[in-house]
């Protein structure tokens, strides 16, 4: 609702920057202040603006009782912290920074108190998660700071997920997200199979925000924050949103055995832990710390009583609470501030230096001991009241015994503070003389004393309508019957309370015997225990992933061939994969033969794997055989093709081979061997059968017998292949050659910075173990390919130009360019071709692409599809008849985009060696200084001298 | 004429398959590289060649078109086949020389010097400005 | 027209080869392959610099019709010797073949020829291009092998490239 | 044997060999593999449109007997693709192998003399 | 209709030629084509509104028979997403000269475009096949853009393990067609419907083949192992494109499984269906334990992308239209969050100097507080704390997840595994931009980028992504019922059959 | 009658591969396997040709064209790659 972004006024003074943040407080008081009239005389004010209809979650707000108290508490006490972090912060600090946080903070949490959505109140809740965060870490300078906003927003944000789960959880028992309708439903809930699992969840949530054993630990190292911070998160509001989560849930959660069990006992246990842990600091704010979860325990109890007389209590101790508590921070800030420590025990006498600020520490102290007449006192006696009534599992007297003895440790650590701090020797901590602060940092505090003060001297005028309605809201039922006062008559509350505070002065008396004996005691430290925790289990699962990711490609590629086998094993163990009926055609002894062939080859590339030579000469074999099989197989054209792409792998194969280091060592152990061999096994045979089981089932009339008819009549061409790679099928065919071209440009990247930097110096330094013969060009084969060019690029030509009708095409043709070209590479070697060639390959992929594009968009400017062909029949006097398709086109920007990548891949490679062997030793150092940002500049030169070559 | 042409194919049938096949198997039963380099060379062109005419005359006698264009075939082979063998003379002089345990000298022997100062280009790179140079070109 | 068709040769070949590869003698092809018989060597040009004169004569037919014959001859003479000889009984032997031929592609048409034709692989070029190493598989005497190498088709080629 | 088996047992021997190489360490060894796989993905796609011996798709009047033209189309465009992909992966690892000095796969750099 | 690929298809060959004289033209040019590419998407966007399915025959032949394209809202979307995402990050590389780090980088930018529009919108299998192709080829260039050792062996596993994942893909592909004599999805729908008993079996291996791939692309565990480290290696802009890339697996499974291997799928029916959740919830698990555990921002963005990719398939595994509804909306969020986690890496990286992105402290470096701030908010995001847009998809994928089966597993993992992320963000967050060390001299060996009117535009990009991701929250109302009625198309599946394959099938 | 002879002569050529492809699993020498692959290539041209005439069609050609015009280039790269070492310098 409050949410002012102060980063707009960065650079604004600090007063400005205070000016808005108070303003924005106050403005959002003065709003409640005017609705709490008709609230509180039972019309509650809604907002509703719809947002994820579909999800149910609406900004819906309403203003209750319930949502006006904790609304204006956190509005009041925020607008008193903003004055006194004025005070409080450095002139260096940012404040911007800090003010934003703590107006993140209070929009969240006035959000929390207003939402009337479930889920609109879990993004508040996290975002009160995520502000703590930010400001218990706002001195990022230190360690403890950083921890501790680490610590908190774990343990709360965590219990935050567990409260979203819980919340989606009501939400689906009580069929609403809608909170008044949840509310509405505790039958429905409470008969909900999923109610433990509700209130767990949800209980969780609240329990670690209100910082519940065993979830408290958080707390006290939460007061690394400044402590404004400390004042209005961790002690006046935050840790409350707990607090009012169950008294907003109370309703339709309440009740129930789980709840009083689980509730009580958490809140019981809380309330004396943190009561006896904050008797034994000696840190203010660790005292302040646990005295807060200890009295946070006590509200939590109390609402686990499950009456509305407890409630009552709860919810005027939560401003009890929220009074004293802050303001005792805010003392100890001042104290901080001062005099430079926080150790209680370097402290002492200040009554006499610090008379005002004595003065409100004792008075707040008095208030959290439930000294009267402050309102502690008052809470307190009903707090004791209520225990007196309640009976645990049977045993009448545990909870008021356990209660009391609470009541007397609270009473101990808050006189401990009032005393040791303000009277006896005068010990000053770091500073000689410190003095009462100035008005900013006092105010707050004194009006906050004051208050509490009021509580007790005034309860039923000043908080008696809030409260009653308040319980009303919590209870769903009418205002009970509230008697707030500092004399109720002698019950066993008074008796239980003066027991109490008697126990405690003596208890001081004895306080450091006492001490001795429980520093003695072995005390784990959360937060240690925390850190190691959460190492151990980073560093464990670091391992893990270490051992999970590491980067192995043959574990990449194992995983993913295991995975395939193991799916395709399912499927097929599942159903079954049989063979098909479909008559099998007798094979010839040549087919034998060439089968032979290439199950020998594939064996031999195996057998002779790392002489990579012999494997490639193997991989030929398989090529040819191959090149057969399609011929024997009909299927001419990707014989012509697997012919051609041969030629070219096996020459780019050992242009790089070249480059490579030399016949290397075995790299794998027998077993790995043995692993992969079981894994190839397995795949082969799987992937063998299934083309066995598809080969044997018979085919269906599919959508090629439309290609087929349709070849000649509608796509101009008889090789039904190729029209439907350049009509039918045309977008794979652009797709594929786009493909071709990024490879062209790629690998032009890759090879292009090569002759720079660690590449260049290893391709310099490279020297081949073999001794080579000193004939670079032999005279025959330069004779040969002398005559061989004009002779393939005409067969070349052949090839385009009947690829429509007859087996060949654009690709096929634009390889048998690329061949005839390389060939001139092979025999005369890189600069002597290259200077004779015309075109670069940029160029070519570059046209190629934008010619198959045209051609496509062509058929647009005539109201036809993307890649729509046309084909004519053109008569021409002499010529006679023949055949012009825009399909062709279509294959000339095919055929220009293989050769430009041919060349790009081939040429290029086939050029590194040798630029990075003319690398001037100047260019060497300038290369090296920087390999990776090379500026553009210099790539654009050596661009440049390559286009001129060209 | 059919006969005759039949028979003509059949001749050319199995003269093709039997030169190729006798080309095949000097590769296996000639005892060096050098030797068995002469087997492939010619054996299979004429062998090729054959097959090709046989095609022509069959396409001819069969479907009664006049087609030549298997002879392109046994063009490009003309030229091809030479700088084949050529290259690979080359590839075992050389491992030869360097002394390759797997490259036997054959039973020739070590090639004789060509006369004058010099050596052959397979062990010396050829002089400028000389056929055996193209570099000049 | 030297311009138009600086290699009359070529061009003719490529014609042939167009009309071949295209199988049939139409208007349309001859046209087509004439626009490439004159294009292509053009566009050639640069890879194939000084390309040398050659007559297409008849003292180029009848070195065809010899080399034609000798292959023929050769593919039995080779065949007998894988069929009938014993290994331990060739005479495989190492010919110098000194050569008076002076352009490359002279030089590389003899050795083509040389390879092609009766028992002998061209093996290598002298690294001054003065001799060719020819490797013979049956051999009984050197000196009369690279006598007739010579007569019989370096001395035809001479008159080709002259 | 049927030409059937002969092609499923190619495949088979092409995927195993493919496997094998291209689990293997050395990025060359893992070309190989990758080359053999695709053999086996070309042919695969090939023989799913069932082998027809001698009965080319070019379209004739009247011809109804054909081997199915689209999955040579495919395979077609597979073998362009793969072609691509192959230059590509042999240039990298060669590029790889020159910026680090070693061609092993995983990266584990071997001293300057065993390469 | 087939603009999104026309456009960058023209565009990058143009940008190539131009890129070597005329570089302000190309950018220009580059820029103009996104901004384009954005148009049209939107222009399609509106049009999908009336909830009709396009299709589009390329080459005019008629589905089944040619390729078509189909426009539906679920491949609309996609082709905003990927506009939107490639605007911004486009933008950011030319900002931070990220683009003259090396060769071509605006073609293949384009070319990736390209792809990822082909992808999106073809409604052929093998089309599919090759777009994928065309998107993994550029990425390769991209991913390799400016080199190094680490990039360029990192490149070879990328690029090698792909390629295995397309031969995979073809196999899977050979086996439908062998089955169906189709391509076209309209018709292998119809067609896998009426396959016999026989064919059972040889039908689920293709489904589960098909499906391995795109695990494979989508980073699946266990198919995830290449992720972390490519994305990790490649240049902060360039993975923040990549952030759409494993998505790209997720939108083929989502395109493909209802309507393909839908309810009447036989043996494939659903046919990821068994092992997709708990990979799901293993991959959520591992991407965030990976947050958690990186040593840099960008194995760190790489892991959170692992994480997000989990966390939406849980919902998609269901197979429910709700779920698929909450997963779309969480889709969008992943994406614009991934790159935003990786932008912020590179403004980050940018500015430390030699300490670059690993998660290290170092000393305060130029422009801390607002690039901490950025990478805060991309934090939340990822992790899916409100406010921004993660917690709402979080919310749709409980809400919607309520009750199918294995629920409270789903629930268990978002909900534990957001606490690990949240955890591993706020050690990171605190790590890099709260504690600070002295400035040791001399240090400073790769000199850091200073606080520059400049060096604050390289801001824009990453903050455009987080307001992008501010505006997906504000208008998740608008948003979810978009998803929705995408979802309820995608779970429609004779829908997109009757529109491709004309009303009369 | 044809027929049969070409049913021959095609099992001579493939006998003749095999015979070619024991010599290139045999070697010894590099430069015996490089002849025998290129021997192989040639004896793939004869079968081509001998299938084209089985089928009776003249669709094959291409193929042993592209085989004859291209098959020599691997064989000279194998060369050149142990003469030289560089294919293309
Ligand atoms: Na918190
Ligand atoms: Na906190």
């Amino acid at each position: 609702m409050a949410v002012v972004l102060l980063m707009a006024a960065r650079r604004a003074s600090r007063q400005v920057h205070v000016g808005i943040a108070a303003a924005c407080s106050a403005g959002g008081l003065a709003v409640l202040l005017v609705q709490a009239g008709p609230v509180l005389s039972g019309r509650t004010a809604t907002v509703r603006l719809p947002w994820i209809p579909t999800l149910g979650l609406d900004v819906s707000l309403w203003l209750d009782p319930l949502a006006l108290l904790f609304a204006g508490l956190i509005l009041s006490i925020g607008l008193l912290v903003v004055v006194y972090a004025h005070g409080y912060l450095g002139k260096t600090e940012p404040t911007a920074r800090f003010l934003s946080f703590l107006m993140l903070f209070q929009g969240a949490m006035v959000g929390i108190a207003l939402s009337s959505n479930v889920l609109l109140m879990l993004v508040f809740w996290e975002l009160t998660s995520l502000a703590s965060f930010l400001l218990i870490g706002f001195w990022r300078d230190q360690a403890d700071a950083r921890q501790g906003a680490r610590m908190a927003l774990t343990i709360t944000g965590g219990g935050g997920l567990a409260l979203i789960a819980g919340m989606v959880l009501l939400g689906k028992a009580a069929g609403s997200y809608d909170l008044a309708t949840i509310l509405a439903r505790a039958d429905l809930v409470q008969a909900s199979a999923l109610y433990p699992a509700i209130l767990i969840l949800i209980l969780v949530g609240a329990f670690t925000k209100s910082a519940q054993f065993p979830f408290h630990f958080w707390l006290p190292h939460a007061m690394a924050a400044p402590t404004p911070v400390s004042a209005y998160l961790h002690s006046a509001t935050m840790v409350k949103a707990g607090v009012f989560l169950l008294a907003r849930l109370w309703p339709v959660l309440a009740g129930t055995d789980w709840w009083f069990f689980v509730v009580t006992s958490v809140g019981l246990t809380t309330m004396l832990f943190g009561a006896g842990v904050a008797l034994f600091r000696h840190d203010l704010k660790a005292i302040l710390a646990y005295s807060t979860i200890s009295q946070l325990g006590l509200m939590v109890m109390l609402l686990g009583f499950g009456t509305g007389a407890a409630v009552a209590a709860a919810i005027f101790h939560i401003l009890n609470h929220a009074a004293f508590k802050a303001a005792l921070f805010m003392h100890a800030g001042i104290v901080d501030h001062e005099t430079g420590t926080r150790d209680i025990k370097r402290l002492g006498g200040l009554a006499a230096i610090m008379p005002l600020t004595a003065t409100l520490g004792v008075l707040a102290a008095a208030a959290m001991a439930g000294l009267p007449p402050l309102g502690g006192f008052i809470s307190k006696e009903m707090m004791l009241e209520q225990s007196a009534h309640t009976s645990w599992h049977g045993q009448a007297l545990l909870v008021p015994v356990l209660a009391t003895i609470a009541a007397m440790l609270s009473a101990a650590y808050s006189l401990r503070y009032a005393v040791a701090l303000h009277f006896g020797a005068r010990r000053t901590g770091a500073v000689a003389a410190p003095h009462d602060p100035g008005a900013l940092l006092l105010a707050p505090p004194a009006i906050l004393g004051v208050i509490a003060l009021a509580l007790g001297i005034l309860p039923m005028t000043l908080a008696g309508p809030l409260v009653a309605a308040a319980t009303a809201a919590v209870t769903g039922g009418a205002a009970p019957h509230l008697h707030l006062a500092l004399w109720h008559g002698l019950n066993p509350a008074l008796f239980m309370s003066l027991g109490a505070v008697a126990i405690a002065i003596l208890l001081l008396w004895l306080y450091p015997a006492a001490a001795a004996s429980v520093a003695r005691l072995p005390s784990p430290d959360a937060k240690q225990m925390f850190d190691r925790a959460l190492a151990t289990s980073v560093d464990a699962l670091r391992r893990l992933s270490g051992v999970i990711h590491r980067a192995s490609l043959q574990r990449y590629l194992a995983v993913l061939f295991v995975t395939a086998l193991a799916l395709a094993g399912e499927a097929a163990w599942r159903f079954g994969v049989a063979a098909g009926a479909r008559a099998t055609t007798p094979a010839s002894p040549v087919a034998v033969v060439a089968w032979a062939a290439l199950i020998v080859a594939t064996a031999a590339v195996l057998a002779v794997d790392r002489r990579r030579y012999l494997a490639l000469v193997f991989i030929s074999v398989i090529g040819l055989v191959m090149a057969l099989a399609f011929i024997h197989l009909s299927a001419p054209d990707l014989a012509l093709t697997q012919i051609a792409v041969e030629v070219v792998t096996i020459l780019l194969m050992l242009l790089a081979l070249h480059l490579l280091p030399g016949n290397p060592p075995r790299l794998s152990a027998v077993s790995r061997r043995v692993r992969d061999g079981a894994i190839a096994l397995c795949g082969g045979l799987g992937s063998g059968w299934l083309a066995w089981a598809v080969m044997t089932r018979p085919e269906r009339a599919g959508i090629s017998r439309f290609h087929w008819n349709n070849s000649y009549s509608g796509g101009g061409g008889t090789n039904v292949v190729n029209v439907t790679l350049v009509d039918f099928r045309a977008f794979d065919t652009l797709g594929e050659i786009t493909v071709l071209g990024i490879a062209g440009l790629t690998i032009f990247a890759l090879l292009e910075p090569a002759a720079h930097g660690v590449a260049g110096r290893r391709l310099r330094e490279w020297r081949s173990k073999d001794r080579f013969s000193p004939e670079r060009h032999p005279m025959m084969f330069v004779m040969a390919t002398r005559l061989l060019l004009p002779l393939a690029l005409l067969v070349g030509m052949y090839i385009f130009l009947r690829g429509h009708n007859q087996p060949g095409g654009g690709f096929i043709a634009a390889l048998v360019f690329s061949i005839a070209i390389l060939l001139q590479y092979l025999a005369s070697g890189f600069d002597w071709t290259d200077v004779r060639r015309r075109i670069s390959e940029h160029q070519l992929i570059g046209m190629g692409v934008l010619i198959a594009v045209a051609t496509g968009l062509g058929s647009l400017v005539f109201g036809a599809p993307f890649l729509t062909s046309s084909f004519d029949h053109v008569h021409l006097p002499l010529i006679g008849e023949f055949e012009l398709a825009t399909a062709m086109l279509f294959d000339l920007g095919v055929a220009l985009v293989v050769v430009g990548a041919v060349m790009m891949a081939l040429a290029q490679l086939a050029h590194v060696a040798q630029r990075a062997a003319k690398q001037d030793p100047a260019e060497q150092d300038g290369a090296k200084q920087d390999s990776t940002k090379q500026d553009s500049t210099k790539q654009g030169s050596a661009k440049q001298g390559r286009e001129e070559r060209s | 004429m059919t006969l005759v042409a039949d028979i003509i194919v059949i001749v050319l049938l199995l003269l093709g398959a039997g030169f190729a096949l006798i080309g095949s198997w000097g590769l296996v039963r000639l005892p060096t590289t050098m030797e068995r380099l002469h087997g492939p060379t010619k054996a299979t062109t004429l062998g090729l060649g054959a097959l090709l005419v046989a095609s022509v005359v069959h396409a001819q006698a069969r479907l009664g078109v006049w087609t030549a264009h298997e002879l392109l075939i046994s063009l490009f082979l003309f030229i091809t086949a030479p700088i084949s063998a050529n290259m690979i003379a080359k590839v075992h002089l050389h491992r030869a020389r360097v002394g390759t345990v797997d490259e036997p000298e054959g039973i020739a022997g070590p090639p004789p010097r060509p006369s004058g100062d010099g050596d052959w280009a397979t062990f010396e790179a050829p002089r400028r400005d000389t056929p055996a140079s193209t570099a000049n070109s | 027209m030297k311009n138009l068709l600086p290699h009359p040769g070529l061009s003719a070949m490529l014609l042939i080869v167009w009309l071949l590869m295209a199988n049939s003698i139409t208007v349309g092809g001859l046209v087509l392959g004439a626009v490439f018989a004159l294009v292509l060597p053009k566009f050639t040009q640069p890879f194939w610099p000084d390309r040398p004169r050659m007559r297409f004569g008849r003292p180029f037919l009848g070195y065809l019709a010899i080399v034609l014959f000798d292959i023929v001859v050769a593919n039995f003479q080779v065949a007998w010797l894988i069929l009938f000889r014993r290994n331990r009984d060739l005479r495989a032997r190492w010919l110098v073949v000194p050569i008076d031929l002076t352009t490359p592609e002279a030089i590389t048409m003899l050795a083509g020829t040389i390879s092609l034709t009766p028992g002998t692989v061209s093996s290598d070029v002298s690294a001054d291009g003065r001799f060719l190493l020819v490797h013979g598989l049956d051999v009984a005497d050197e000196v009369a092998e690279v006598a007739r190498i010579k007569s019989r088709y370096e001395t035809r080629l001479q008159r080709i490239f002259a | 044997m049927s030409l059937e088996f002969l092609v499923a047992s190619a495949i088979a021997a092409l995927v195993a060999g493919g496997i094998y190489l291209a689990l293997r360490g050395r990025t060359f060894q893992v070309v190989l593999g990758l080359t053999l796989l695709s053999y086996a993905v070309n042919l695969f796609l090939f023989a799913i449109g069932r082998l027809v011996v001698d009965r080319p798709p070019l379209w004739a009047k009247g011809v109804t007997d054909h081997a199915d033209p689209l999955p040579q189309a495919l395979v077609l465009t597979a073998i362009v693709i793969t072609f691509g992909m192959t230059a590509l992966t042999v240039i990298l690892s060669l590029r790889s192998f020159l910026e680090s000095g070693s061609d092993q796969v995983d990266g584990v750099a071997e001293p300057e003399d065993a390469a | 209709m087939v603009a999104p690929i026309v456009v960058p298809a023209v565009t990058a060959p143009i940008t190539l030629r131009l890129m070597r004289r005329h570089r302000g033209a190309a950018l220009a040019i580059s820029l103009g084509a996104c901004v384009a590419m954005l148009v049209t998407a939107v222009v399609l966007f509106a049009a999908a509104q009336d909830d009709a399915i396009r299709s589009y025959a390329l080459g005019n032949w008629p589905a089944p028979f040619g390729i078509v394209l189909v426009a539906d809202r679920l491949a609309v979307a996609m082709l905003v997403l990927a506009a939107v995402l490639g605007t911004v990050v486009l933008g950011h590389a030319v900002v931070t000269g990220a683009d003259r780090r090396g060769w071509h980088f605006h073609p293949l930018f384009h070319f990736q475009l390209m792809g990822l529009n082909g992808a999106f919108l073809t409604g052929d299998l093998f089309n599919l096949f090759v777009f994928f192709e065309v998107l993994l080829i550029a990425s390769y260039g991209l991913m390799l853009h400016g080199q190094g050792a680490l990039r360029l062996k990192t490149g070879v596993a990328y690029v090698v393990v792909n390629i295995v994942g397309s031969a995979l893909f073809l196999i899977a592909l050979g086996l439908l067609y062998g089955l169906t004599s189709t391509l076209n999805m309209a018709d292998l729908a119809v067609k896998v419907a009426a396959l016999g008993a026989q064919d059972q079996g040889l039908l689920r291996v293709a489904g589960l083949l098909l499906m391995a791939v795109f695990a494979l692309k989508a980073a699946v565990v266990p198919l995830h192992l290449w992720l972390p480290r490519t994305y990790a290696a490649t240049m902060p802009v360039v993975a923040a494109l990549f952030a759409i890339m494993t998505k790209v697996g997720v939108y083929a499974m989502i395109r493909t499984v209802p309507l393909i291997f839908g309810a009447r799928a036989g043996a494939a029916a659903w046919v990821p269906a068994p092992y997709l959740l708990p990979a799901a919830m293993l991959g959520a698990a591992i991407g965030f334990a990976g947050v958690l555990t990186a040593r840099g921002m960008r194995e760190q963005a790489a892991f959170a992308v692992l994480a997000s990719t989990g966390t939406l398939l849980m919902p998609v595994a269901l197979w429910q239209e709700a779920a698929l509804a909450a997963a779309l909306y969480y889709l969008l969020q992943a994406v614009l969050a991934g790159a935003a986690l990786f932008l912020v890496a590179d403004v980050t990286m940018r500015r430390r100097g030699q300490y670059a992105d690993a998660i290290v402290p170092s000393p305060r470096f130029a422009q801390q507080d607002a690039a901490g701030l950025l990478y805060l908010l991309a934090a939340i995001a990822a992790v899916g704390l409100p406010p921004l847009a993660g917690f709402v998809g979080k919310l749709l994928i409980l809400d919607a997840s309520f009750a199918a089966p294995g629920w409270p597993a789903v629930w268990a993992t978002i909900l534990a595994t957001t606490m690990i992320g949240v955890v591993g963000f706020s050690r990171s967050g605190s790590t890099l931009f709260w504690k600070a060390t002295p400035q040791v001299e001399g240090e400073a060996l790769v000199e850091p980028i200073a606080s520059t009117r400049r060096s604050r535009a390289e801001f824009i990009a990453p903050a455009t992504l987080l307001a992008l991701l501010a505006a997906l929250t504000i208008a998740a109302g608008w948003v979810t019922m978009q998803t929705g009625a995408t979802a309820a198309q995608i779970m429609a599946p004779e829908r997109y059959v009757a529109a491709v394959l004309g009303a009369g099938r | 009658m044809i027929a049969v002879t070409l049913h021959v002569a095609t099992a001579g050529i493939a006998l003749a591969l095999l015979l070619n492809l024991w010599r290139l699993l045999r070697g010894p020498a590099l430069g015996d396997r490089i002849v025998a692959l290129d021997t192989m290539v040639i004896n793939a041209i004869a079968l081509i040709v001998l299938i084209g005439m089985i089928g009776g069609r003249d669709t094959y050609f291409e193929a042993a064209l592209l085989l004859a015009m291209v098959g020599f280039v691997s064989t000279i790269a194998y060369c050149k790659f142990i003469l030289r070492g560089d294919i293309v310098e």
